[in-house]
């Protein structure tokens, strides 16, 4: 059995596990076989000092509700992609807008931004002055810069 | 007496070369006419029409009822800069629309008018073998769109011209072993089958209702030569943007949006001259071509109607109808107009 | 004059062919990496992020009530819906419950956006098949219905009718009528769009058979709403973890097990059928009382603080629509994050359309039933 | 939950002429188009556009300016004899962001802020912010 740190309930009445980041795919696995079998979502948060990275879980037979936690210090977390297809997006997603490197991700680009967007958006420390521009090369693919000189 | 010989006796004063030659001038010159502003009247119609099934209220603001609306537009597209792509093969770019434009031209030539009130016969060219010179015409304006489509280097427009091709090869055998019965059932009555004039004089009854399969088969190989919904995959909008005319503006593509309707309004008329009977009717010395517009304004309102109210039909599919069904039907129908021809001497 | 790039050789034929972001069939700025072997779709790559305005970090940076609006312009065709789905989560996190009557107008309000938002759905997958009308007959029914927001609120698509504890206006007599006339003359117009597709042979080829997703599939990729329903499972976050008043009201999910395009066309409109049910029973029991809670009335509005996290889920047109809230204690929330349902079935796309032809492909996509607004957020 | 059930078969051709058929009656129909310089629709009593700004009751608190979630309004020093706005401060609306969200008008203390179902506010396009005293204008005076 997987060591649980903490479990609470949120203001929703939904049960909160914690769990450290070493064990976290053992206890998704646990889970998947309890029959939770729909992630349906994952959330980075920043809490400045440390990355918390939160998934919801529920399982569609039994209707229930499980949201796992999980803290990390260097912006590293294992990859659910073995378990669950629909972590693939929601990792990239999260790696595009809060710098969260999921290991073991296949395809682990951005999602929304340039490949080449300096900084991740979502973070409590991203600088919103810094105005950034998108253009476009010549095969199509976009391309952030810092300059609005050569846009078309 | 046809328009032609009443031209040349107008010229008469100028010697007899010199008098053909200017009668043959005016005569195409008026044809162009007749062809583009019944190519109007089409696009006017069919914007309408659209608009009305959509209960919506359609062009209404240049002129009255938006009748000048379509001169307006022609006139955009001609002031309109005509892009053209740097990768593209220069040559039969530019040559595509005009080819289209020419075989719709060319066919709408051939083509028995019949008559009116004063005029007389208004059938511009008259041959023996004049449904095959029609059938010939009408296979050059596929050449243009795979032209358009292989030489504006563009992936949407190969596609496109790739279809195209598909979708003509597998409709235009049932099509035209649909036309052999007739000729079969005209031969029987005439010595001159192959000429339209006296393929329209022998249908005393019109050929639509013993051949009611070849009508079928006929009115859809129609719909699909004008690329028309259900069968407008090579030029599908919400596939390949628009086939084999994406790279193309200006004028250029107006004749690409002009040939389209015109080779409705022209299939429309083929039908109707082929199996519905053309000008024949009542007093048709002095009102046959108002019967011929009529027949095929009907038949155009009901391409129209498929056009408004069926999703397309996908190009595997297509080719499958062609091969699987088009043609056993044409073929049943060959067999039908020989028992007809010979068995009861119809 | 710089030369002309050569297209880059894939082997074995295929061609790469990029569909959008700008084109006619993807349903705003959707861009598809193909790979095509003549007509066939070997490979798909969705690339979207074209649309994309961060609408996380701006509700972060805003007061609770302020972050509306932008919950409006995600699913701008139904937009009550995602209201309802930021206001459940802010609600509860805030500690600031509607009053009763309240609920009730958010259920109708939102089964209305939903038909809405189903109608321009149902118009624009004839023109993705190549129907040029029935679009027409779908957006007059729904200018009925936005017409009755307009009487309502005030604004015809993007409302910002709720708010935090309540709604902006107070329903009248007027508006009780329109909507009852509304729910009146509908099924015989739903019928005439429902029968102009499906008795249509091409349309009925077209989809049937076309872009089987299988439940365990769906499952997997976090597929919800009336996609994984056509895949014959009932599941409906309305049944299972009633909100407002739905469980006081009488409604079926419809499920089909056949799990292809015409599965999820019949599901879609059998649910317009069940949204117009709903509202004829919520409007003959809307109680009497507030329409707002005083405690988030004028300039209380912006000192509203919340701490904790809530998570609230609603059935959104297109599926599950979450919204996770984590409040530090201010008058702003620390961290939005929004589970939109249309980015997860997109996601499912690579698998749907494998192997199928260029017009399947687009007919499949428009049975996902996309809005960028949501995907991209 | 019930099982929706596909459409019945028809036989081939008919349906889809069944189609046709239906489709092409619409064309009796009247058309639900308004032509809309010519003919105007009844707007709905509640529809609003246009913010409306009385100099008089503004007391100058800000607050629309807080709550405003596209930071369209701005206050503005404004030389006015108000005794109520003792620091003379009064609200501009920029037009080209505003979403007319009606949260100003829902917070103002004192309703001076206010939405009229105003719409045909056509400006060009460097001059969509109003001053506040174009915004306590009618429309019909506002210079352009």
């Amino acid at each position: 059995m997987v060591e649980i740190l903490e479990e609470s309930r949120g203001k929703d009445g939904r049960r909160i596990l914690k769990v450290a980041r070493e064990n976290l795919v053992a206890l998704m696995a646990n889970l998947k076989d309890q029959g939770f079998d729909h992630l349906s979502l994952i959330t980075g948060v920043d809490r400045k000092d440390r990355l918390e990275v939160v998934y919801h879980i529920h399982s569609l037979k039994k209707n229930e509700y499980i949201v796992v936690k999980t803290e990390t210090l260097d912006e590293r977390v294992p990859s659910l992609t073995s378990l669950y297809d629909s972590a693939n997006w929601d990792e990239r997603e999260q790696y595009d807008l809060m710098g969260i490197i999921f290991e073991g991700h296949p395809n682990l680009k951005r999602m929304f931004l340039p490949e080449n967007w300096a900084g991740h958006p979502l973070r409590k420390n991203y600088d919103l002055l810094k105005v950034q521009y998108i253009n476009m090369d010549e095969n199509g693919e976009d391309y952030a810069t810092f300059d609005s000189g050569d846009g078309w | 007496m046809s328009i032609l010989l009443r031209l040349q006796s107008l010229f008469s004063i100028f010697g007899h070369y010199l008098s053909f030659i200017l009668a043959y001038l005016l005569e195409t010159v008026f044809m162009i006419v007749f062809v583009m502003v019944s190519l109007v009247a089409v696009i006017y119609l069919f914007r309408k029409y659209m608009a009305r099934v959509q209960l919506r209220i359609g062009p209404n603001r240049v002129g009255k009822f938006g009748l000048l609306q379509l001169i307006a537009d022609s006139l955009k597209l001609v002031g309109k800069e005509s892009v053209l792509p740097r990768g593209r093969d220069d040559m039969p770019f530019r040559m595509a629309p005009v080819i289209i434009f020419l075989g719709l031209i060319m066919s709408f030539a051939i083509i028995p008018y019949g008559s009116l009130y004063w005029v007389g016969s208004l059938t511009i060219t008259d041959s023996d073998v004049s449904v095959l010179l029609l059938f010939a015409a009408l296979a050059i304006m596929p050449i243009g769109e795979l032209l358009a489509g292989i030489s504006s280097r563009n992936k949407y427009a190969v596609v496109g011209a790739l279809r195209g091709v598909a979708k003509d090869i597998s409709f235009e055998i049932p099509m035209m072993i649909s036309v052999l019965a007739l000729v079969m059932m005209a031969s029987a009555r005439t010595s001159t089958p192959l000429n339209l004039t006296s393929l329209v004089s022998v249908q005393f009854i019109p050929y639509g209702i013993p051949q009611i399969i070849g009508l079928g088969v006929f009115f859809i190989a129609m719909v699909a030569r004008a690329s028309y919904s259900p069968f407008d995959m090579g030029e599908s909008d919400s596939e390949l943007v628009a086939g084999h005319s994406t790279e193309y503006s200006g004028m250029r593509f107006g004749m690409f949006y002009m040939g389209m309707f015109g080779s409705i309004f022209l299939g429309s008329m083929i039908v109707s001259i082929l199996y519905l009977g053309a000008y024949n009717g009542p007093f048709s010395g002095d009102l046959g071509f108002i019967y011929l517009l009529i027949k095929s304004l009907i038949l155009v309102i009901l391409a129209f109607t498929i056009w408004l109210s069926v999703p397309r039909i996908r190009i595997d599919k297509f080719v499958n109808l062609g091969w699987k069904y088009l043609l056993p039907a044409s073929v049943i129908n060959l067999v039908i107009a020989g028992i007809l021809t010979l068995g009861l001497g119809l | 004059m710089t030369e002309i790039t050569k297209s880059k050789d894939l082997g074995n034929g295929w061609v790469e062919l990029n569909i959008g972001p700008q084109h006619p069939s993807t349903h705003g700025v959707l861009r598809l990496k193909v790979k095509l072997d003549g007509e066939i779709i070997r490979e798909v790559e969705p690339v979207i992020g074209y649309l994309h305005r961060n609408a996380e970090k701006i509700c972060e940076l805003d007061y609770y009530c302020d972050s509306l609006i932008y919950f409006d312009r995600m699913d701008y065709v139904g937009a009550m819906n995602m209201e309802v789905g930021y206001l459940e989560a802010a609600e509860k996190l805030l500690g600031i419950p509607p009053p009763e009557r309240v609920k009730w107008i958010r259920v109708i309000m939102a089964e209305l956006s939903r038909i809405a938002a189903h109608l321009v759905w149902a118009g624009a997958f004839g023109l993705d098949l190549g129907m040029l009308t029935p679009f027409f007959y779908c957006f007059i029914e729904r200018e009925k219905i936005l017409r009755v927001f307009t009487e309502t609120c005030g604004s015809r698509q993007e409302t910002n009718y709720m708010s935090i504890g309540g709604v902006y206006q107070d329903f009248n007599d007027k508006i009780v009528y329109d909507i009852e006339e509304f729910i009146e003359q509908f099924p015989a117009k739903l019928e005439v769009i429902f029968n102009a597709y499906v008795k249509n042979d091409i349309f009925i080829s077209r989809n049937k058979g076309i872009g089987i997703l299988e439940p365990e599939v769906a499952i997997s990729y976090g597929v919800t709403g009336p996609m994984l329903r056509a895949s014959g499972i009932d599941y409906d976050v309305r049944k299972a973890e009633p909100y407002l008043v739905y469980d006081k009201v009488n409604f079926d999910i419809p499920v089909s097990y056949k799990k292809d395009n015409l599965a999820r066309f019949l599901v879609r409109f059998e649910e317009m059928r069940q949204s117009i049910k709903i509202i004829g029973q919520a409007i003959k029991k809307i109680p009497d009382g507030p329409y707002f809670n005083p405690k988030a009335k004028k300039s209380l509005m912006i000192r509203l603080r919340g701490e904790g996290e809530t998570y609230a889920r609603t059935e959104s047109p297109k599926g599950e629509f979450g919204v996770y809230l984590v409040g530090d204690g201010g008058v702003k929330p620390y961290r939005v994050r929004v589970r939109s349902p249309s980015f997860k079935n997109l996601s499912v796309l690579p698998v749907l359309a494998k192997d199928v032809m260029i017009a399947d492909m687009v007919a499949i996509s428009g049975t996902i039933d996309l809005v960028f607004g949501e995907v991209d957020r | 939950m019930i099982e929706v059930k596909e459409p019945k078969k028809e036989i081939p051709l008919i349906g889809t002429i069944k189609v046709i058929f239906s489709i092409g009656k619409h064309i009796f129909q009247k058309p639900v188009t308004v032509q809309y310089p010519e003919e105007r629709p009844a707007l709905p009593d509640r529809f609003r556009f246009r913010i409306f700004l009385s100099l008089d009751d503004c007391v100058g608190c800000t607050l629309c300016e807080q709550v405003c979630p596209n930071k369209s309004i701005a206050m503005q020093k404004v030389e006015r004899e108000n005794p109520r706005n003792k620091r003379k401060i009064y609200p501009d609306v920029n037009f080209g962001t505003c979403t007319v969200c009606r949260n100003c008008e829902e917070i103002c203390p004192t309703d001076a802020i206010y939405l009229t179902n105003v719409f045909e506010t056509s400006r060009t396009r460097n001059s969509f912010t109003y001053s506040p005293e174009e915004l306590s204008m009618p429309e019909e005076e506002v210079v352009k």
